[in-house]
């Protein structure tokens, strides 16, 4: 790791802790397939962007993460959020378009925020989330809050003109904010090979005189260390990192993208490395958790979206005078 | 069926009107993001993936090669400089922006270098650039990605806006856009993308500042764009039971707008209703009001009347969405307060 | 010379009104390119060099240190964007954009993300940001320094929109914009930074989404914004020589628009001409038109009038950017064709 | 030189080249001194972003050209168009406003363009220019022309979205395109250590996968051979290039900046180092060139800003109907 200074050796995960990034994970994907069964059988009418396969990186960088620290996220954002601690019911109803949402239902898929939660947003501008999360560190630094950002942004974002700017900006204010790239290998159906013009987007921390690091994205221990490293020289005062973490997306783009832009051999060889199976093997070998304490999990992360399903279809759809209500705090 | 009778989608005539005119013409190149899809895949067999996030494009690179069809990174203000760039130095791009709400990323080189390159070089430039780019609300996308914007284009002297209302007009705008000289701004909204109409296979160009007479009425004029055309007629039929005749424009050029249409319309009718899906404030329905406002206020029986979105964000949820667009119920309950 | 007798200039009362709110609360922050100037260099004694390329900041980093007065890097999207997540989680910034015409690389911090972030979180957000910028042409700047664009944030439900007209809106419209919860965009005209006028040692609110009377009359309302209130009050000096009574409105907000004090005033008069140095097309002329065509329409004895720009870039050359910025005999010459 | 291959030893320039060097860089000075001097006399009313100081980047850079290659240029673009050949009469009418201006007066400092001699512009939208000249190599590469885009920019301007941008677009178009940095250590003022998180500019470079070379922006010899090795790269079909040149503006950011954000010693420790002295030095000391020849040259630019200064004088304001035309080629 290239960080400035050596920091403390980043804490090996507890059992308990890994148990955690488990259910993290578990609810992640249990959302995710849940969304997509929803939409399958015709429940709920949309799309989104799934985020199945990248589970580890939401629940390894989040896991790093004081419970008031800010996370910018993207348009795949629904992962974040739940690592981020957004309850699932608020954005199941959110999905589906109803007043109990985290938005009210205004937001939907790609606007789900809790500021309550540090969640500053998912955003369906691409980008855009990284000059905002200097802003949060920014707050954090001036109010000496102790407080780090966190920004989600993809492989492809890191070839548009905000990534830049924020990277250079938060270097030059020393701001206490963490990019962390989930490079997935595609920006849409565009391959990072083709659009990015360097052999890693960690590569390009040295033009921001920051550390830049390399995490295993299947590997949520992987991803915590690094994330934990990187989020402690922030909090340190230390200045901002750039954070790449290798992944891979399942689906398509959107629930619905074909993926006609990639082999199926490709596919399958992100799969063998699914960050749950290699997490159970690990607990499993090192930590004596049966394969029934991991299936209880899982269990209980499926009640926990029939729950939220049955919240979000009872909730009531926006009155439609919710039309023109928060545009304005005060509008004389 | 013969080729009179003919239907195909607005993707396909948006396809067809870029195929023909790079057949003919080897200067003119297509560029956007995931324009094409796969790219650098070929030799893997998985070119030409996606044709664009709506599909408008497909084939377009299997036909014309990637050297003409290219993809770009998530880079607008970089493509899109690129574009101005090689419009003033002998090629004639069509570049894509997926969704007009990205504007705020890329104005610039629309703004500042396209549209004032001309004039600021005195003559000496032209920059026959065509811009594609998706508009307006109604796929559930929310705030972010389903705003209209025309206006801002409109706004900006040295751009012209096209607006169509269906496919055949789709075609005949964007073929007249790509061999026009100057910035040409396409605005095409998404849901008329697979609605179909007859529409010639052979290429055809529709001028560019001229608007139609979608329906021909005495008792009003209903003025509408995009998918307000369709709402205007639709009100139109419904106004009938009300014993009122409607006339209604479909502007389909924004700049240069046809005045003369809109005019010798609201002079005859002498009561009009603009319907436009954009903002209410400083908007497309604004500036055709205050149009007929000064130039046919001696021929009005009744204020200018618009319908228009809300002064609010877009939302997500279904039913507030629908009821953010300007509905057939809305332009008649507007209308008949003329009478 | 008493308190009341103090006169500055609009530069002075935008430095006092910053200053006075930082003053005031610790959480206001002042941030763009070269606000200060000579970044870095506090040792040597050279900081706070420029105070902002207008000079208007000047001190405000010495009084309050380069935590709160904080150069930029040139990356406007990069620190708008920052102080939209400044101003999301408790800091009340005030952003500077040096000229209105580069919000064509950084339109969308303001427009997808500040105006829209309250609605997009069902209103858990809020984004208490200022953002000042200098609009409008006079000063040899030509194409891409001088346009007005107000019409562009005027059109984002979301954002609110001030343009004072003297120093003394100047620091009441500025002190409210800071003091409100919502996103203000504060346009200043270049030309009215040297202007003196009497302003209030201390601090004040004028209240947003109020117009003004600027001169009462019965015949005919002018109506302006910015330049243009002065601009329309030397044409009703002139035109009482023509024997007509003009009222003139000075309209210092943008959004919210003071719709009463309009159409209160055309409602009298019967006459409108709305002076606008914007583009003609989808712009603030138009607007302020249209909701007089509708809402005052009965009351209206001729056409609603406009004098704006030409639909051209700003010219550079001095004698063409005189003839492009409305006049005074403009604006005479149109109202005329009202009687 | 960190090119990719090593291309041929790039030639040193002839006594024939360095005098041609000498008469660009004297006309550059004095077309500048002489507009100073204009406004400071009140013949001619307003400012502009003068050049005096880095005339040797202009004419070491243009000098790498052929006629027909591209240039981009920025706010402090005067240098570079006099030395890309645009005619110093039309320059100057085109500052008085003139209907004889490279743009009829209707453009000013900021937009001086003359597309006959490949000079796409001025640009007043700092880092605007990047992407143009991108698009101007794709039109190269894609005619097979030959033809190479330059694109001038600032240190400051590095700090932008759209250097990032188009510097990546270069990269995965594989276009004949040179950046330019002109780093006169600041932006407006802004020193380049405070706002720039890299030490130099060209250390982005391998943020693009492209070769990064720093030149002695004062020593016209040095920048010339550097930018003819990164033309000639580039012309070969290998690739952008990011050039650095270290220099610096001797007046303020504009003429009437009083430039407090830096010391006299600094100005005066750069002025030494002055472009013409040390190609005057050169001159003299390996090709027999005296004073008296030097004289004579900068003499004859003299005497050609007296002409200049002449004709636009003499020429007319555009007439008032001018407002109005060259919007549109065509406006049905
Ligand atoms: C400014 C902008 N440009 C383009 C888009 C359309 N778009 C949405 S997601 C996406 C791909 C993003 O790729 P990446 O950053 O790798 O994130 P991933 O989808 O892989 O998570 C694109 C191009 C957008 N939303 N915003
Ligand atoms: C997008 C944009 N932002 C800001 C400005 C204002 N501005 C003009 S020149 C300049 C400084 C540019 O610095 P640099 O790139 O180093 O060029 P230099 O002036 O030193 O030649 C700034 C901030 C602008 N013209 N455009
Ligand atoms: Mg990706
Ligand atoms: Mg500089």
């Amino acid at each position: 790791m290239s960080m400035a200074k050596a920091r403390q050796p980043s804490p090996q995960p507890s059992r308990k802790q890994l148990l955690e990034f488990y259910e993290s994970m578990a609810l992640i994907r249990a959302f995710e397939e849940r969304f997509v069964a929803l939409v399958t059988q015709g429940k709920l009418v949309g799309t989104g962007h799934l985020c199945v396969g990248q589970e580890a990186v939401a629940a390894g960088v989040c896991g790093a993460l004081e419970e008031d620290d800010y996370v910018t996220s993207t348009h795949r954002g629904h992962g974040h959020c739940l690592a981020k601690g957004v309850d699932p019911n608020e954005m199941m109803a959110e999905l589906f378009g109803k007043t109990t949402g985290t938005s009210k239902g205004k937001g939907g898929s790609m606007h789900i925020a809790d500021f309550r939660k540090g969640m500053l947003g998912a955003n369906g501008i691409v980008g855009a989330g990284m000059p905002i999360a200097c802003g949060a560190g920014l707050t954090a630094k001036l109010t000496k809050s102790g407080r780090v950002a966190v920004s989600f942004f993809g492989d492809g974002a890191a070839n548009i003109g905000s990534f830049h700017e924020a990277l250079n900006l938060a270097s030059v204010w020393n701001l206490p904010v963490v990019f962390v790239c989930e490079n997935n290998r595609y920006g849409e159906a565009t391959p990072v090979e083709y659009a990015l013009a360097a052999d890693h987007v960690a590569d390009r921390a040295v033009a921001y005189r920051m550390p830049g690091v390399i995490a295993d994205g299947q590997d949520v221990v992987d991803v915590y260390a690094k994330a934990r490293e990187a989020v402690d020289h922030a909090r340190a005062g230390e200045g901002p990192v750039l954070l790449e973490c290798e992944t891979y997306r399942y689906y398509g783009h959107f629930l619905g993208d074909a993926a006609g832009y990639r082999t199926a051999e490709e596919v399958e060889s992100f799969r063998s490395r699914d960050c749950l199976i290699l997490l159970a093997e690990r607990l499993r070998r090192d930590h004596e958790v049966g394969e029934n304490q991991l299936d209880g999990i899982r269990a209980e992360m499926e009640a926990r979206l029939d729950e939220a399903f049955a919240f979000a279809e009872a909730s009531d759809d926006p009155a439609l005078d919710e039309l023109t209500t928060d545009v304005y705090v005060s509008y004389p | 069926m013969t080729a009179e009778e003919r239907v195909i989608t607005t993707r396909e005539a948006i396809n067809e009107a870029i195929r023909d005119e790079m057949r003919r013409d080897s200067s003119v190149i297509l560029l956007g993001e995931d324009v094409a899809g796969g790219a650098g895949r070929e030799a893997e067999g998985l070119a030409d993936a996606w044709g664009g996030a709506f599909a408008e494009y497909k084939g377009l690179q299997t036909e014309f090669g990637s050297e003409r069809v290219l993809d770009t990174p998530i880079s607008e203000i970089g493509y899109l400089g690129a574009a101005v760039g090689a419009a003033a130095t002998g090629l004639r791009p069509v570049a894509e922006l997926m969704f007009v709400d990205f504007i705020g990323v890329c104005l610039d080189p629309m703004m500042n270098q396209a549209a004032f390159l001309r004039f600021m070089s005195g003559g000496r430039a032209k920059v026959p650039l065509t811009l594609i780019t998706h508009i307006g609300a109604g796929i559930g996308m929310a705030a972010q990605h389903s705003k209209m914007l025309y206006s801002f284009f409109t706004h900006i002297p040295g751009l012209k806006v096209v607006v169509p209302s269906s496919a055949y007009y789709a075609k005949g705008l964007l073929t007249a856009a790509i061999r026009d000289d100057d910035p040409v701004v396409f605005c095409i909204h998404k849901l008329l993308l697979g609605k179909q109409q007859h529409v010639p296979d052979e290429a055809y160009e529709f001028p560019i500042g001229q608007a139609r007479i979608a329906r021909e009425g005495n008792d009003l004029t209903l003025i509408g764009a995009a998918l307000t055309t369709a709402t205007c007629m639709e009100a139109a039929e419904v106004l009938v039971a009300d014993g009122v005749d409607s006339e209604v424009i479909d502007l389909l050029s924004l700049s240069p707008l046809d005045e003369e249409t809109v005019l010798a319309s609201v002079r005859r009718t002498g009561r009009v209703v603009v319907v436009d899906e954009g903002f209410p404030r400083c908007g497309l329905a604004t500036d055709v009001a205050s149009l007929v406002a000064d130039k046919a206020f001696d021929h009005l029986d009744g204020p200018v009347k618009k319908v228009t979105a809300p002064h609010a964000p877009v939302p997500f949820s279904r039913s507030l969405e629908t009821a953010f667009m300007p509905s057939a119920t809305d332009v008649r309950e507007v209308a008949l307060q003329l009478f």
